[in-house]
Formats: structure tokens, C-alpha cells, sequence
């Protein structure tokens, strides 16, 4: 479904986000993406919708050797990966109800399953009652599940999430978690990027463990368990 | 057809134009100066035209009658230069008016009471329609029977041509030139407003949407904006018309101002037409300068 | 150093956010804010810097009736309150430098003291080798503690952060809440409203805890514990 | 003096400008259509005014020596009229060369052999500075001994001066018309800048800016997008004196246009001020739009 062969990604600035990277994902799974802060979870998505392009190295998804697909083809990659953004990036001009709909508009799906859809996805994240506000009049949580109910709305056989729970308490955090885990049982492949160690000790999925752009560890019903028993001290 | 998305398309336009009210207002104000300036100036100028054509049409061709001719063909030599092509319109003055005329004209600078004996012919004074004719006037006139000598202020009609000649490539250029300006700043003022909201097409490309699909409804903003602008112009133009006009005929009392209504309408309408398409035009450049990938 | 008294806000769009809440701050005083998402806690921050005034009741901030001031003076009662703010507010038009520079230049200060303080902050959250890039160059986690460094820069009385930890990863969270401690130790008052229950449950400071824009507990020493047992499932 | 703060300032100001190029180059080049506009427009007013004072200076006054005059004064009398006021040029024709004259005019339409006496008096005639003194030369000419009757085109005078007073007012209109849609089209190029920025004026109210030290980057930018679409269209204008006059000097051979350099130079001046002020306004306004809180 996913897979990463010797991927490089260096940014014009000359940070080098990702170097050699090596990672396969099958379809229907579940991986957590771990690591430090600035260690290289977000680029490593951004690969995979093609908002960046490896600088060396090769990326498929889905089939698609997405690192040299023509820039047509772009939009219908990213309509069967659904993203949610780590600073969520809602459309501030559109509501809330608007800003799910566009993700399933764009499909070119028909007008009676978007009324449809919308509201369910919305409802499933908790926010059935705030559709009609613009992104400035919700809360950060709320922001972030919005966010949530786009990446959902059209079905997409790829989520990939970054940071999802980041503003949400933890009962939501549960509940969103629990959620993608029913989408994932349905055969979606799901892949969280978090810094959550309580979501990623309790759910006991894939670990990718990321450090300095390269993948440092790779367990199956892993642990968060970053570096030196750091991540021990605020389990405590 | 689904119509729910014809009604979500224009859902979308709408909102954006409201929600965006103060950016859209803006920018609708300037297209409406651009247009209102090439407006003034394209109605100044089929003025002109009107005008200097009124003017020229003073311009006469004198033909002197030969003294030993028939009275009795004159009549028929009347009408017979007055159906020539060309020929607005045809006056007999004789000899005896003739004289009066240059005693009339000469009054004050010569002493008049010398002038006993009467010099003159008599004398067919002929107006074309356009300036361009009275040369070929001038010659058909000559050939007629009766007809002795010919004169016109060659040397005038000449310049005359000259000038409208330059006036009418002056002119074009002038209007090449607000056209362009007018393009530059409603290209400017749309491009400005999609600039503010590049994030926004970023944004929507991440989601999934092909570049048609996001360029559509700027297209469509472009265009409203472009013909809202347009509108609010050509009122302003129609507005100065029956307003300023009349007040401006009576202190400008020697041009002679066409000030029916009717003359403005097609104008209008191709201002309208150019700030629609101008406005889709630089809607669509301008969305694709952030579309690249 | 903080008080509201009875204060309600109600927003435009008809949302009660706050409703008859009490509370006082002692200077000095390290409080943590905790509650569901969407309950009202980056709204009562608000109030503190006057980014919302409140429907009713009065908000009195280091002695300033801020629900009463006059425009002139909220600049300066803004120099006193660092704010990191939930969606970081970066200015993107600005490096990493400029943006914290930015805060204490506003101030008046001395250019020797904004070469010298500047550089200190980054420091302290880590981000030295990165003050030439822009907001759009780093990783969420970078951006927030480019926020958190810009919120301190000039030593403010008040220390405000509305989830502060929620793109860092525990290790990372845990050196700046030990910096936050450090900061409130000398003096500083400091208000942390968060979901991070391990952060919390670790440095028993002052709880109080907001549901649906009221105060429903506050406590010297106290746990985050959210409704029924919630908190629980995810400690496991 | 904290000279890192200048600095600081200045930097900010020119990093605005380079990290915001596409919206800022788009703000100058609205800036230079208005004002190249704005600027060919007073150009060609100024080129009319130059060109019609030229034009009226033909206009004559003639004085009718009298006959029983000591012919003696007659070089003290030319002296006098042309210390007159307002006075450009005297030329004295004599009654023989009057004749001549008329001999001239009128051949071709009056058979001038049957003019065997000579009815003309001897004449001075005189031209005038400016148009407007006419009617006073002339009454000052016509109190001088020896002169027995004074003459001129009064209607045509009267008919000029209605023409200018019309043409200036006419003019003045165009030109507040056109200042006012320069600024317009100025003012509304960069209160949408200021519009796509107006998130960050938020974030540095929140961080504790004072409006003032909101306000004083934006309205340095604005003044140098204000004078660099100044100099841009000032450079237009130039090159457009420089290259194009000559060429539509050689068609319009009738209009004596001023060529010279230094003609444009307080024109140019006036229009960078322009320029800046307008773009320091413009930025004031709108920033003080984003800054209410
Ligand atoms: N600018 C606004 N205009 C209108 N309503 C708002 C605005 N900001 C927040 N709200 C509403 O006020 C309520 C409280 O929002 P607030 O941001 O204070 O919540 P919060 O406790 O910070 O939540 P979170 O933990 O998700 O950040 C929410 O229901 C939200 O929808
Ligand atoms: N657009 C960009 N241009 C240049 N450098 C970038 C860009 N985005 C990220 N970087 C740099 O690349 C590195 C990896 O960033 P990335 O966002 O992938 O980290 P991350 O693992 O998602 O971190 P976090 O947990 O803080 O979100 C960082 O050092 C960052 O500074
Ligand atoms: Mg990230
Ligand atoms: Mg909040």
C-alpha cells in the first residue's frame, strides 16, 4: 500500500529532513509514526500526498510511484489519502459544514450523498451542533476534529494523521482514537504521527520510531518509549 | 445534471463576495475608476468626431458661373450638382448678392462707396458631406456646362485631412494605451485579491481539488467583480451625461453637443462586456500563478 | 495578580463560552487549567489580555479593570502578559529571531538588550540552530516552542499558555514545564490551561477545572481527573 | 539615540518589501499607471496651454492712420504703440502695400484690375501678448494723435477668451478627476496589501504593539511603493518625451510643440510627491482599518 525505498528529503534550506529511509506499509494497517520533535513524522507524511518530493529515493502509494507522477495526477492521489494536518489547515473563508462537504465536492460525488456524509462525519467527532461556524469561532479542539471529519468524509483508503489528540482532552482523544481503529477494522490503512505515549502504550499498534530522519526502530505492538527512559519519567 | 451543485457553485461564489465584502468592494471601486476613464475618454472621443464632422462640413466649393451661358439651364445645373455624390448641399448666389456680401465684408477696412462697378459672377456655393469629397467635388462641378471656374481652400482642405488624419492615430493611440492601462489595474487590483487568499488555494489543492475546480469560482468572482466595477461606471458615465452635459453645452456654446441618450448604449454595453472578460481573464492568470505545484 | 469576578461572555455568534465564573490568582502562583475541549478555557485566557471583554462581571489584572480600560492602554497591559498562544499566532513574515525579537522591541527595549535576550530564549527551548528560519520552515513542535520562547522574552509578570505541550514529545515537554517552574519560582505567575494529564498528575500545582464555561473544582495540589473516570482508562 | 532600532526598522521595512515582492511589484505597477496617466494628462495641458498662447498671439489689432496726420510723427508713433502694455509687435503698412495686399486676397474670386483707386488708408497693425489685453491696446492705440480709427476682430476675441475660460475650466475638472481616481486606484492597490496582511496586524496588537509601531512599517512601505511607481512612470514619461514627441512633432506640423527637457523636470517632482504622499495616506487609512480593536 505504502512503501518508502532509500527515501532523502532535503529541504531548500538545507535541513535535511529524512535520509534513507526504508519502510513498507500493507494495506489494512495500523502504524504509529514516534519521535522527537523536528525529527522528520510530518515530512515523511508529506511525502505520501505529495506536498513534498523526495530528493532522492523512491515512494509508492497505492500503486502510484507518486515521486514521479505528472502534476495532473495529483488531485486523485490525494482524494484516496485523507489528511489530517497537524495545524489542521481548515478554509477560514468556509463554515465548518463547508469545509467537510469541499473534501467530497472536489470527488465530483453527487449533491445527495454529500448531504449525507457531511453531517454523519460530523457527528462522528462531536460537532453535529457547531457546523455552521467558521473555523475562528471554535475552539482549538474543535478545530482539530473538524479537521478530523474532512479527512474522513470521502471514504479514503489511506489516513494519515498528525497529531491528531494534540488539543483534545483525553476522553475525546479516546474517542477519536477509537474511532480511527473501527475505519482501520473496515480495511483503511491508518498511520498516526503523536507524541500521545498514553494512546501509544494503550493501543498497542505498529511502532515506527523515527530519530534524526531515519527509522531507529520498528516494532510490532510496540511502545512509545522514546530514547533514554525519558519517556518513563512523565509516565510516573 | 445535478443541480445541488450548480446551487453549491453559486452558493460558493456568492459567500466568498459577501464574506470577503471589504476586499471585493475595493476592488470593485477600482475597476470602476479604470472603466470610467476609458469610458470618459472613448465618449470625448466619438464626440470629437461628431463635432469636427459638423465643423467640416462648412467648407465650400465655389463654382463661378460663366457669364455668356443659358440662364434658362440653370435650374437644371442646380439640381444637376446637387445629385452629385458627395454633395450636402447647393446655394445660387448672384452676382448682385455677391456684391453686396464683399461690400458687407470689406465694410470699415475699405472705403465701399469706391467700389461702383460690380466684379463678380455669379456663383454656386457647394458643401459636401465629408471633407474628404470636396476635391472630387471640386472636379465634377468643373466639368459641368455653364460652369466657368471652380475654387475651394485647397490649401485648407488639405490641412484639414492632415490634422484629422493625426488627430484619428493620436486618438487610437490614446485609447490603445487606457486600454492597457485599464487591463493593467483591474489585472492588478484581482490579482491582489487572490494573492490574499493564496493559503486558501493551497489549502484546497492538499484536499484534492483539481486546478479547474478551484479556478472556477475566482473566475466567476473575476467576472462579477469585473462587471459590478463596469456597472458602476457606466451609471456614473450615463449620470454624467444628463447631468453634466446640458450645464456643459450651454458654457461651451460653440461645439454642438450630441446629447441623446442612445449614443451611450453600445458603449455600454462593450465596457460591461470588457469588465467581465477582463475581470475572468486576470482571475484566471492570477489563480494559476498560485496553482503551480 | 488575577481576578474575575461573576464574569459571563457570550460570543456573537450566541455561544455562552464563560458563565458566572469567580476566581483569583495570587502573584505568584502556578495554576493549571483544565477541562473538555470546547469548555471555555482558552476564553478565560483571553480575557486576561484583553483579547475579549467580557459580556458581564469584571476581569483585574495586576491591579488594571481591564474589562474597563481604554484602547490606548491594552498595549501595555499586553508587555506584562506573555501569551503562548494554542495556535502560536508566528508572524510568517518574520524569522524565528524577528518574531520573538518582535515582542521585546514593542517593549522599547535597548537594542543590546534585545541581542542578548533574544538569543537566550531560543536557547532555552531549544531552537538556536533555527532563529534564521521562517514559521513555514519548522515542525509544529518547533513552532511552539518558537511561541513559548517569544511569550517570554521579556520577562513578562504573567506567564499565560494555552496547551503549550501539545506538539511536543514527552521529553520535550517535560524541559519546558521545568522551565515553566523555573520561570514561576522567581516570581512570575504562571496559568497553563492543558489536556496533558501525565504533565499535570506530575506537578500537583493548583488545578482548576472548567466544564461548559463554569468552574466545577479547584484545587491546591490536584490531579487531572476529568469527569467520570475518563482520565482513568488512559493512565492505564 | 539607539541607532540599532533605525536599523532594525529600516530592515524590517526592506524585508517586507523583498519577502512580499509579487504583491508589492504588483502594487507599483498599479501606482505607475495612475500616475502615468495622471502625468501624460497634465502634459498635455501644459503642451495646449504653450500651444494656444502661441496661437493667439496672431490675433490684430489694426489702426487707421488718418490722412491729415503730420506724417513726420510717424516713427514717434510707432515708438508709443509699442511701449503700449500687453503690446508684442507693431508693423506699419502703408496704404500702397495695403493695396497689394487686398490685390492678393481677393484675386481669383474679384476681377482686381477693375480696383484702379486706392481706398485704403495706411495701417498699423498690432499684436498682443495675451489675448485678454486686445480690447485695452486697442483703446490705448485709438487715443493716440494721428490715429483716425482703431479695428479688430472683437467678436473673434470675445469668442477666444469664452473658448479659454471654457477650455481651463474644462481642464481643471479633468485633472481633479484624474487626481481623484489616482488616488483612488492608489489608495485601494494598497489598502488590499494592507488587506492580506491584516492577520499579522492582529498578532502584533496581541504581542503588544501600539498602533503607532504597527503603522509606521506600513506606511514606510507605502511611501516607497508610492514614489518607486512614481519614478516608474516618471521614467515613462520621460522616455515617452524623448522618444515619441519628435516623431508626433514631424506629423502634427501645425502644433509648435515644446520640446525641451527641462519642461517635464518640476512636473516629475511634483508627481513622486504625489506618489509618496498618496502611498503614505493610502497605508495610514488602511492599516487604521485593521486597528480598531
Ligand atoms: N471567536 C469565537 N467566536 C465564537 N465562538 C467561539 C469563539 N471562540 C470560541 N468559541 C466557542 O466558545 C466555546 C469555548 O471555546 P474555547 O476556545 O474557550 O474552548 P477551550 O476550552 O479552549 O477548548 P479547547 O481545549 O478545544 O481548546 C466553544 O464552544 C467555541 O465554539
Ligand atoms: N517547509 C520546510 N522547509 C524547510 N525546512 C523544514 C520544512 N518543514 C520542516 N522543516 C525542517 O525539517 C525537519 C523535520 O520537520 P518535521 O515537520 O518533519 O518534523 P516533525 O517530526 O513533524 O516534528 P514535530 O513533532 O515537531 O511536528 C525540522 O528540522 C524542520 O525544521
Ligand atoms: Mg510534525
Ligand atoms: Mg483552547
Amino acid at each position: 500500500m505504502i512503501e518508502l525505498r532509500n527515501v532523502s528529503l532535503l529541504y531548500p534550506n538545507g535541513v535535511r529532513a529524512l535520509d534513507a529511509v526504508d519502510l513498507k506499509i500493507e494495506k489494512g494497517e495500523f502504524v504509529f509514526l514516534v519521535g522527537h520533535s523536528g525529527t522528520g513524522k510530518s515530512s515523511l507524511l508529506r511525502l505520501l500526498y505529495r506536498e513534498q518530493v523526495p530528493t532522492t529515493g523512491d515512494v509508492y502509494v497505492d500503486g502510484i510511484a507518486v515521486h514521479r507522477m505528472r502534476a495532473g495526477a495529483i488531485p486523485r492521489l490525494r482524494r484516496n489519502v485523507g489528511v489530517v494536518f497537524q495545524d489542521f489547515k481548515l478554509l477560514g473563508g468556509k463554515t465548518i459544514w463547508e469545509n467537510v462537504a469541499f473534501a467530497l465536492q472536489v470527488t465530483g460525488a453527487r449533491t445527495k450523498d454529500v448531504m449525507r456524509q457531511v453531517p454523519r462525519c460530523l457527528d462522528l467527532v462531536g460537532l453535529a451542533q457547531k457546523s455552521r461556524m467558521f473555523p475562528s469561532e471554535l475552539s482549538g479542539g474543535e478545530q482539530q476534529r473538524a479537521a478530523i471529519a474532512r479527512a474522513l468524509v470521502n471514504n479514503p483508503k489511506i489516513l494519515l494523521c498528525d497529531e491528531p489528540t494534540g488539543n483534545l482532552d483525553p476522553s475525546n482523544t479516546t474517542e477519536i482514537m477509537e474511532l480511527l481503529q473501527r475505519i482501520n477494522t473496515k480495511g483503511t490503512t491508518v498511520v498516526v504521527a503523536t507524541h500521545n505515549q498514553a494512546v501509544v502504550d494503550r493501543m498497542r499498534k505498529r511502532v515506527v520510531r523515527l530519530e534524526n530522519g531515519r527509522i531507529v526502530g520498528d516494532e510490532e505492538r510496540g511502545f512509545y518509549f522514546l530514547g533514554l527512559g525519558q519517556g518513563q519519567v512523565l509516565s510516573g | 445534471m445535478d443541480w445541488g451543485k450548480v446551487k453549491f457553485f453559486l452558493g460558493e461564489v456568492f459567500a466568498n463576495l459577501t464574506r470577503n465584502a471589504a476586499m471585493q468592494l475595493t476592488a470593485i471601486g477600482s475597476v470602476a475608476v479604470a472603466i470610467a476613464m476609458l469610458g470618459t475618454f472613448l465618449f470625448v472621443q466619438r464626440t470629437a468626431a461628431a463635432v469636427s464632422d459638423q465643423a467640416l462640413q462648412q467648407i465650400e466649393v465655389s463654382a463661378f458661373l460663366s457669364d455668356k451661358r443659358d440662364l434658362k439651364a440653370d435650374s437644371g445645373l442646380i439640381a444637376r450638382t446637387g445629385a452629385l455624390p458627395g454633395v450636402a448641399h447647393v446655394a445660387y448666389v448672384s452676382k448682385a448678392q455677391g456684391l453686396k456680401d464683399l461690400r458687407d465684408k470689406l465694410r470699415g477696412e475699405v472705403d465701399t462707396s469706391l467700389l461702383t462697378t460690380n466684379p463678380l459672377p455669379d456663383v454656386l456655393r457647394i458643401r459636401a458631406r465629408h471633407v474628404a469629397d470636396v476635391p472630387a467635388i471640386a472636379d465634377a462641378v468643373k466639368a459641368l456646362p455653364g460652369v466657368a471656374d471652380v475654387q475651394y481652400a485647397a490649401k485648407t482642405v488639405q490641412r484639414v485631412m492632415n490634422v484629422l488624419g493625426a488627430a484619428q492615430r493620436v486618438g487610437l493611440a490614446v485609447i490603445v494605451l487606457l486600454v492597457l492601462a485599464a487591463f493593467q489595474i483591474i489585472s492588478n487590483t484581482i490579482r491582489l485579491t487572490v494573492y490574499s487568499r493564496r493559503r486558501e488555494i493551497a489549502i484546497m489543492q492538499l484536499v484534492g481539488a483539481t486546478n479547474n475546480y478551484i479556478r472556477l469560482p475566482f473566475i466567476a468572482e473575476g467576472v462579477v467583480a469585473g462587471s459590478l466595477g463596469a456597472a458602476v461606471a457606466v451609471t456614473l458615465l450615463l449620470t454624467a451625461q444628463h447631468e453634466l452635459l446640458p450645464a456643459l453645452a450651454q458654457l461651451i456654446t460653440f461645439i454642438p453637443f450630441p446629447t441623446q441618450a442612445p449614443d451611450l448604449i453600445p458603449l455600454a454595453l462593450q465596457l460591461l462586456g470588457a469588465g467581465a472578460l477582463v475581470g475572468a481573464i486576470a482571475s484566471w492568470i492570477s489563480v494559476g500563478r498560485y496553482l503551480r505545484v
